[in-house]
Formats: C-alpha cells, sequence, structure tokens
C-alpha cells in the first residue's frame, strides 16, 4: 500500500531528483544538489560546533586555559580571507600539517613498508608463492625513475620488466574496476528497496 | 627581517617540531612526551573542527555573490542554498544534533539525498564500461577480459552454476593483485616518508602559500 | 564506403546511456520483488571476522566505529547489526563511535532497528553499551583515541560525562580494547596504523567491495584480522550468525545486474573491435 | 630501552630514510641524475598545443583531498605543481585555462591555486587574461561536471590529486567528449578509473616526482633517488628473505621485527 506519510515522500523525491541527474541536466536535479550541498555544510557546522563546545569551550569554562592555543589557532584560520592578515591563518595550518603528517608518516615505515616486505618472504615450493614474489619485484621496479641501469646491455631488457609490471598492474586495476561496479550496485540498491518498500509499499 | 621570521620561519617551526613530537610519541617510551603528544593531538581535533567552517564561509561568500548578481534564475538557488543551509545550522546547533528535530531533518532531506549522490556514480561507471573501456591497447585489453572475469565471477549466479569461477577470481584475487597492489602500496608508502621528510623540514610549503616579498 | 553492415557496429557502440541506465534499475527491481535466494559461500576474510568475535569474553569491550554515510547504509547497517549480534551474544560491552560527520544520524537509524536485540539481551545503555558522537580530525582523532579516549570525548553523545557512565569508567585507552571494527568508505588504513601497528590492537574492517583489493595485502599480511567485503560479506555474516536480513537481499540483485553490465561491457568492445577491423 | 619493543629496526628504517634523503638533498645533489622519461607528463605540452590549434580549452583538476590531512596531502601538492606548470603553458602558448575547484572538498587549496595560476601568467607577462573568476569555477562533484565539459568542450583533461568517487565521473564527462586526458591519483582504488579511461595514466606515487621532473631542481631529483634507493633496497630484502625462508631460515624475518 503507498505510503502516506509526507516525510517519505519528500525522501523519494530527492531520490529520484538526484538519479535524474545522470540522465540529463534538469532544474530537478540541481535543485536537489543544490540542497544537498547546503545540508551537508549545516551538518558540518553542526558536528563541528559539538566538538569545539565539548573539547574546548568547556575544559576551559572548568579552567584548562591551556584550550586558549587551540581555540584561538582555530579561530586564526578565518583570518585567509582578509588581504593582509593572510599570513596569520599559517599558523593554525603549519600546526595542522605537522600533527597530519607526523601522525601518519611515523607509522608507514612499519604499516607500509617493513611489515609488507615481510610478509612478502615466501617459500618458493609452489607457483603460486614464486609468481607472488615475481609480481611485487617486477612491479616495483616500474616505479623506479632515476636510479635505473643506463648501460645499453642492461636498458633493454630492463624496460621489458617495467613494461611487464605495467600489465600485472592492468590486470589488477581491471578486476578492482569490476569490484566497484559490485558495490555500486549494492548501494544504489538501497534506494531501489526503499522506493519499493517504504514508498510504493510492495514486496 | 622580522616579518619574514614571523610570516614564515616560526610556522615551519612548528610544523616541525609539532611533527616531531608526533614522530617521538611513536618510537620513544617517555610518559611525558606521549602526554604532550596527546594533547596536542587533542589541540589537532579542535583545529580541524575548525577548518570544517571554512567550506561553509566559503559556500555563504560564493552564494551571497550570486544573489547580488541576479542572473536568471541562478540567484533563486543560491537563496534556497543558504536557507537550507541555516535551517540545519541553526536546528543542530540550537536543539543540538541529538535533537528529535534534527534528526526529522536530517533524516528527511540529507538522508536521502547523501544516499543517493554517492550511489548515483553507479551510472557515470555504467556508461563508462560501456562506451570508455575499449581494448585500443594491450594494457586496454588486460584490463577489459580481467574485468569481464571478475564481472560475472562476482553475480553469484554465475559462481554457484560455474564453480571454477570462484578459484579464478580467488586466484586474481589473492596472488596477482595482492602482489601488484604490495608493490604500488611500498611505493606510495615510500613516496609518503618521503614527503613527510619535505614537509617536516620545511623544503615543502606548497600549504603554506605564496612567499610574500615583505 | 560505410557499408550497411559497417552501420551495425558503430550502431551497437552508440546505444543511448538513458537505456543502460533503465536495464541497470530493472536489473534490480526484478530480484528485490522475487528473491531467488541462492546459497552464500563463505569467504576466509569473513571466516577469520567470525572466528575472531567469537574469542570475545563477558567483560571484553569491542570499539565500533560507526563510519559510513547514509550512501553505504545499504550494506554498512546490516553488517554492523550482524557483527553486534554476535558480540552481544558473546556477552561482551559495545562502545560505538564515529569519526564521520553523518556518523551519529546512522548510529541512531541503526538503533531503531537494532534495539530489541539490546533489549532481548538485557543490555543497559552505559552499563553494556555506549555512543560517544562524532569526533573531528580523522587519523589524528584515530590516533587520540588510540592512546586516550578522553581526549576525544569529555561526554557521549547524549551529554553524560564519561566519568558517571559506568562502562566507560574502566575504557581509558587501547590497552581497554579488545579489538576494534571500522564501519568505512574514507581511509581504513589510517585505523590499521593506530590501532594495530602502533598497539597490536585486534583490528577488523568493512569495507566496500571497491576498497577491499587495496587492503587485501594488509589482511594477507595479517596486520587486518577480520575483513567484511562490502555486501557481499555482510551477507555471508548474516548467514553466519543465522539472521539472515537485508544483505542477503542484495546478494540476488548483484546476479542480476553484474551479468547485464558484463553485457555491456562485451557489447561495446565487439563494437569497438569489428569497427577497427573494417576501418582498415 | 627507550625504543619500544618491536619498533628498533622501524625507528632506524626511519632515520636511515631520512638520512638518505638528507645526504642525497644536502651533499650529493641530484645535478648528475635524471628522471626517467615520463609520457604523461610530456604529452601535456602537446595537448595544450592542440588546445590552441582547435581553440579548444585546457581544464585541469587536483581532487578534493586538500592540504591539511597527511594522507591526502601528497598527491594534492603533486596536483598543485602540474597546475603551475599546465597555467604556465597555458600562458606562454595561448590557450584558455579551466581549473574548476571543488565547493566542498580541501577548500583550503583554493586561494594556494588561486596564486598560484596568477603567478604563472605574471611570469609569462599574460597577467591581463587572468580571470579568477572565469577560471576558476566552484562546484559541488557531481552534475555541474557533466554540464561543464559539455559547455567548455575542452581539448585537453588533467586529473592529478586525492579522488574519491568522483574521478570516474570526471573521466566519463571528459572522454565522452573527446578530449585528451591525463589522470594520476595515489587513491589506489580510484586508479582503475583513471587507468581504464585516460589516455595517459599517473599510477600511485608515480604522481610524486612529477614536480621534480617538471623544475629539474637538484634538490627536488635528490628525494627522488633516494626513494629509488629504497626501492631497490626493498627488492633486495624480498629476493633475500624468500631465498632464506625457501631454506627454512627465519634469521631476516625475526630481524626485521626486532
Amino acid at each position: 500500500m503507498i505510503s502516506t506519510d509526507p516525510s517519505i515522500w519528500v525522501m523519494a523525491f530527492f531520490t529520484i531528483a538526484i538519479t535524474s541527474l545522470a540522465f540529463r541536466d534538469n532544474p530537478l536535479a540541481k535543485f536537489a544538489e543544490h540542497t544537498f550541498l547546503a545540508a551537508q555544510a549545516g551538518n558540518l557546522i553542526t558536528m563541528a560546533w559539538r566538538n569545539i563546545r565539548s573539547i574546548g569551550l568547556q575544559p576551559l569554562m572548568k579552567g584548562s586555559m591551556t584550550m586558549l592555543i587551540p581555540l584561538l589557532f582555530g579561530v586564526a584560520l578565518y583570518t585567509r580571507y582578509s588581504k593582509r592578515y593572510i599570513w596569520v591563518s599559517r599558523y593554525p595550518t603549519a600546526m595542522m600539517v605537522g600533527i597530519g603528517t607526523g601522525v601518519t608518516v611515523r607509522a608507514f615505515v612499519e604499516f607500509q613498508f617493513i611489515q609488507q616486505i615481510i610478509d612478502t618472504f615466501k617459500p618458493l615450493n609452489s607457483f603460486n608463492n614464486i609468481f607472488f614474489v615475481a609480481t611485487v619485484v617486477i612491479c616495483l621496479t616500474y616505479f623506479i625513475y632515476s636510479l635505473t641501469p643506463k648501460s645499453p646491455a642492461l636498458e633493454k631488457p630492463m624496460s621489458y620488466v617495467t613494461r611487464l609490471g605495467r600489465y600485472l598492474m592492468m590486470i589488477a586495476f581491471g578486476a578492482s574496476m569490476a569490484n566497484t561496479v559490485i558495490t555500486r550496485v549494492g548501494q544504489y540498491a538501497g534506494r531501489i528497496m526503499f522506493l519499493l518498500y517504504d514508498w510504493l509499499g510492495l514486496g | 627581517m622580522s616579518t619574514k621570521l614571523v610570516r614564515k620561519t616560526v610556522p615551519l617551526i612548528i610544523t616541525f617540531l609539532v611533527g616531531l613530537l608526533m614522530i617521538g610519541q611513536w618510537f620513544l617510551k617517555i610518559p611525558s612526551l606521549n602526554e604532550l603528544a596527546t594533547s596536542v593531538q587533542q589541540w589537532g581535533i579542535i583545529i580541524a573542527a575548525f577548518a570544517m567552517g571554512l567550506g561553509s564561509v566559503n559556500i555563504i561568500i560564493r552564494n551571497v555573490h550570486r544573489i547580488q548578481k541576479r542572473e536568471g534564475t541562478d540567484w533563486l538557488y543560491a537563496i534556497w542554498l543558504l536557507a537550507i543551509f541555516f535551517l540545519f545550522a541553526i536546528v543542530g546547533i540550537g536543539f543540538g544534533s541529538a535533537s528529535s528535530q534534527y534528526r526529522y531533518i536530517f533524516n528527511t532531506i540529507l538522508q536521502p539525498l547523501s544516499a543517493t549522490m554517492y550511489p548515483a556514480t553507479l551510472f557515470f561507471l555504467v556508461s563508462a564500461i560501456y562506451r570508455t573501456f575499449k581494448t585500443r591497447t594491450v594494457e586496454g585489453g588486460l584490463f577489459v577480459i580481467v574485468g569481464a572475469i571478475i564481472l560475472v565471477a562476482n553475480a553469484p549466479v554465475m559462481a554457484a552454476t560455474f564453480p571454477f569461477l570462484v578459484s579464478v577470481k580467488s586466484w586474481i584475487m589473492d596472488v596477482e593483485l595482492t602482489a601488484a597492489y604490495r608493490a604500488i602500496l611500498l611505493g606510495i608508502g615510500l613516496g609518503a616518508i618521503m614527503l613527510g621528510f619535505r614537509v617536516i623540514f620545511g623544503l615543502e610549503t606548497t600549504h603554506l602559500g605564496r612567499e610574500e616579498e615583505t | 564506403m560505410a557499408s550497411k553492415q559497417d552501420g551495425v557496429w558503430i550502431k551497437l557502440q552508440h546505444i543511448p546511456r538513458e537505456i543502460l541506465y533503465l536495464l541497470i534499475i530493472i536489473s534490480m527491481i526484478v530480484p528485490l520483488l522475487r528473491p531467488m535466494g541462492l546459497p552464500i559461500t563463505i569467504s576466509p576474510q569473513t571466516r577469520s571476522l567470525f572466528d575472531s568475535l567469537n574469542t570475545l569474553e563477558p567483560a571484553d569491550v569491542m570499539l565500533e566505529f560507526v563510519d559510513w554515510s547514509a550512501g553505504s547504509m545499504s550494506f554498512h547497517q546490516p553488517g554492523c547489526i550482524a557483527v553486534s549480534f554476535q558480540a552481544v551474544k558473546r556477552g561482551a560491552k559495545l562502545v560505538f563511535l564515529s569519526t564521520s560527520t553523518e556518523g551519529p544520524l546512522m548510529y541512531e537509524l541503526m538503533l531503531e532497528k537494532f534495539q530489541s536485540v539490546f533489549d532481548e539481551a538485557d543490555y543497559v545503555y552505559g552499563e553494556d553499551y555506549v555512543y560517544l558522537g562524532y569526533v573531528a580530525g580523522e587519523e589524528t582523532a584515530r590516533a587520540a583515541i588510540a592512546s586516550d579516549i578522553r581526549t576525544a570525548f569529555s561526554s557521549d553523545y547524549y551529554g553524560t560525562s564519561l566519568d558517571e557512565i559506568p562502562l566507560m569508567q574502566r575504557v581509558h585507552n587501547y590497552a581497554d580494547y579488545s579489538m576494534i571494527i571500522s564501519y568505512t568508505m574514507g581511509s581504513p588504513e589510517s585505523f590499521v596504523r593506530q590501532f594495530n601497528t602502533q598497539y597490536g590492537v585486534i583490528t577488523h574492517i568493512h569495507c566496500g567491495e571497491m576498497m577491499t583489493p587495496t587492503i587485501l595485502p594488509f589482511w594477507a599480511s595479517g596486520q587486518i584480522t577480520g575483513l567484511l567485503n562490502g555486501g557481499v560479506g555482510a551477507a555471508e555474516m548474516e548467514v553466519l550468525v543465522k539472521r539472515p536480513g537485508d544483505a542477503v537481499k542484495l546478494t540476488d540483485v548483484y546476479s542480476f545486474s553484474n551479468i547485464l553490465v558484463f553485457v555491456f561491457l562485451i557489447i561495446g568492445n565487439i563494437g569497438f573491435i569489428m569497427q577497427r577491423r573494417k576501418g582498415e | 630501552m627507550i625504543i619500544a619493543s618491536g619498533k628498533v629496526v622501524d625507528f632506524i628504517a626511519l632515520i636511515l630514510i631520512w638520512a638518505v634523503a638528507a645526504v642525497f638533498v644536502w651533499i650529493v645533489g641530484g645535478k648528475r641524475f635524471t628522471i626517467r622519461r615520463m609520457v604523461a607528463i610530456d604529452v601535456i605540452e602537446e595537448a595544450v598545443g592542440r588546445a590552441v590549434e582547435t581553440e579548444k580549452a585546457v581544464v585541469m583538476n587536483i581532487g578534493g583531498g586538500g592540504l591539511l590531512r597527511g594522507e591526502y596531502a601528497p598527491a594534492t601538492m603533486a596536483g598543485l605543481t602540474v597546475l603551475g606548470y599546465v597555467a604556465g603553458l597555458t600562458a606562454r602558448l595561448g590557450a584558455d585555462l579551466i581549473a574548476p575547484m571543488y565547493s566542498d572538498g580541501g577548500v583550503e587549496t583554493i586561494p594556494v591555486a588561486t596564486e598560484l595560476i596568477r603567478d604563472a601568467y605574471m611570469a609569462e607577462g599574460e597577467v591581463e587574461r587572468f580571470d579568477a573568476e572565469e577560471m576558476i569555477p566552484f562546484l559541488p562533484v557531481q552534475a555541474s561536471v557533466m554540464a561543464l565539459a559539455d559547455r567548455v568542450r575542452p581539448a585537453a583533461n588533467i586529473m592529478v590529486g586525492y579522488y574519491w568517487h568522483e574521478s570516474c565521473i570526471w573521466a566519463e564527462a571528459f572522454g565522452r567528449i573527446g578530449a585528451i586526458q591525463v589522470g594520476g591519483t595515489t587513491n589506489l582504488y580510484q586508479i582503475p578509473f583513471f587507468a581504464g579511461a585516460c589516455d595517459y595514466v599517473l599510477i600511485g606515487e608515480e604522481v610524486y616526482p612529477i614536480s621534480a621532473y617538471i623544475s629539474k631542481d637538484p634538490k627536488l631529483i635528490a628525494t627522488i633517488v633516494g626513494q629509488d634507493a629504497f626501492k631497490w633496497i626493498a627488492a633486495i630484502l624480498i629476493i633475500l628473505g624468500t631465498i632464506l625462508v625457501s631454506f627454512g631460515n627465519q634469521w631476516l624475518t625475526q630481524f626485521l621485527s626486532m
């Protein structure tokens, strides 16, 4: 039985309007997209304010004065919009880039370099293992830009190795592309479920 | 000279000290260092919260311009955009995001839009697959052939009727793809470590914008 | 001289995209109205998550990062429900929290469907499960949560200070987390870095199928313990916990749509190859 | 011991990697080294030339990763470098440049990009052709890309930066109207779309040496050489470890996880 709840109808309208985006750009789609952009920005402001209040302002009110530093740095971000004081916004940017780079890079050595190398030590007793180790080394040579052997004798075979590396990676990209189809289908099927079950009351 | 110190050098020093502090927390077992690093991370959270507002200020400025210019129906969209933005911001900050009022406008407006906006990429993906992914070169050929195999293997009905597809797919994913992606990940990891070196030691300053000629 | 036959190959490559889109939508509607219910094979990645959940003891605390947005609700919500059901069956304490902006509202939509399970197991808010809300900063916030949760949250989502919540009185940092699971479409690697690589916390990930290949190397090396492969993984998990729901319905949709997209890929390329062969 | 257990080798490795980078940057220098040919970057100059002949524009986008988050900043910085290079070319050769920026992702990049383009046009003495409003449209990610592609119908579309789901939309929108496409991102699960749809693709960290390749600055080339050195080390370690493990010797595995 078709739904009589007005908010379900609004939700169905937005679902169809955004889907029409892919067919042809039309005023309904533009209206829905503007609504989305605005609502998303409004949600960001709401969530940002919760954090600023509960982690920054409330402890400050309770007397931990060190909270002044991040709060002032946060406000300083907005000097970006004034021609004269734009340089002030460099302080919070510098701090955020410092924290962001430090937090990420510190883990990369172990997470994405050493532990990955250790796990590539595979006993060469099966075709899969030999193929695995060979693929990792061959694809790795594709990413070498300057320390490549210059002597003509080695240059030719090296170019074949890097081309083979590129082929091996393109096989992997083909498989990933197919996996993306199944993800988007699964996501969009959720909207079809909403339209069929909640809106039209079928199934 | 002091303006160059204040405008450029001090921010670089901040990045340097804060970057090394994060790395120190990771590798060194020094409790006081760990507490300092954790509180600096808390500062990072607060500044990130402020940075989330930058997008909104940008939207407000851009759309106020659009309203002033009054081109065709464009400015009506801008008015509607600002109305919805302030509706969410005021209800969100006023009543709080846990309130039933905010939950109502979120579930009626933002939830269906966000739930359809990203999945709608499916249609662009389908037309890209049909129109753009062609066997122009050997690489394109490999891309298309393996893509086709995995597409079929991902369909449960085909996997059920042709069990060998499941083993072909698991070989491609667990051996070929894992090895190729491991090499790419090693490269990205090393690249990020090197860029981390240039950022923390002040060699890379794109994020700080232009050199002032003061 | 473009013979009539040439026209076929060119026409084959210029089917209007609207027809493709309508076919895809129909290929999703049919199975949802007439479910087929095909056998679901369990992948080793899902099996390792299920086995890890079964090591949970009643007092253990599991962090669940409700980090999906409405876009991936169709498979993240069933996955979270299946995993949380198994954790509740084991009697584990659940701390839900979010580092993505739509997380809080996604948690409340999930709770509407999961409240019955909490009631059946006599789970009381504040003693057996809690929701801490959203914290900004992405990887920085995850690093802070790992080293000391109180730097990221001073109160729960509903405003109660952490020290007044019985469950949170004994949850401070990585040492108190038996395992974490992140339902995310953003950066699963950042969870692995800040929890597993740094403190050795057991880390599970539920992300979209398109992201699974990029983190398979980390599952292969053991840095990720359980890995749910999007909607396919959520359906496998629902089968393992014997609670088939929305995710199992999705698997029927996958069959038709994947085959259809396969046909589009083949048609497009046959037209291209034949036209080029005719062109020479 | 002050270094956390299980992190000794990692700590030494990080110091070693940075020390080698420092040695190359400040002592050895990059003068004696060159970067191998990067076809995807060389083709940009041809593409801009073609844009001038056919009186079409050149579109360049640097994704929505922004500069503030450690994981996305590297790709955005590479994108900004290519943006500066392309702006220099369009200024010198006289093509029109359109650099759309996201209005809802990585907005802190917008002023940086605007300055970069203005500097490039100023350096070529074409500052009067620089019009921020026209050249740098803001757009939310989705539909406006299709409208932009149909309206502008550029000769070339260059996408280097951090991309999420929108990579497929950009590649499809501009691929459909036949623009030469160059794509590069470090977001691994978006590379397949650039690999499938673009004429030239930069795979993963292939975007990092762009700045060194374009500017030929010895300091930047030096860090790339340092990086290459460690890729050879990684390859040698893998081969060594595999041989050892094949004979049942776990020595290297234990050493590296110390």
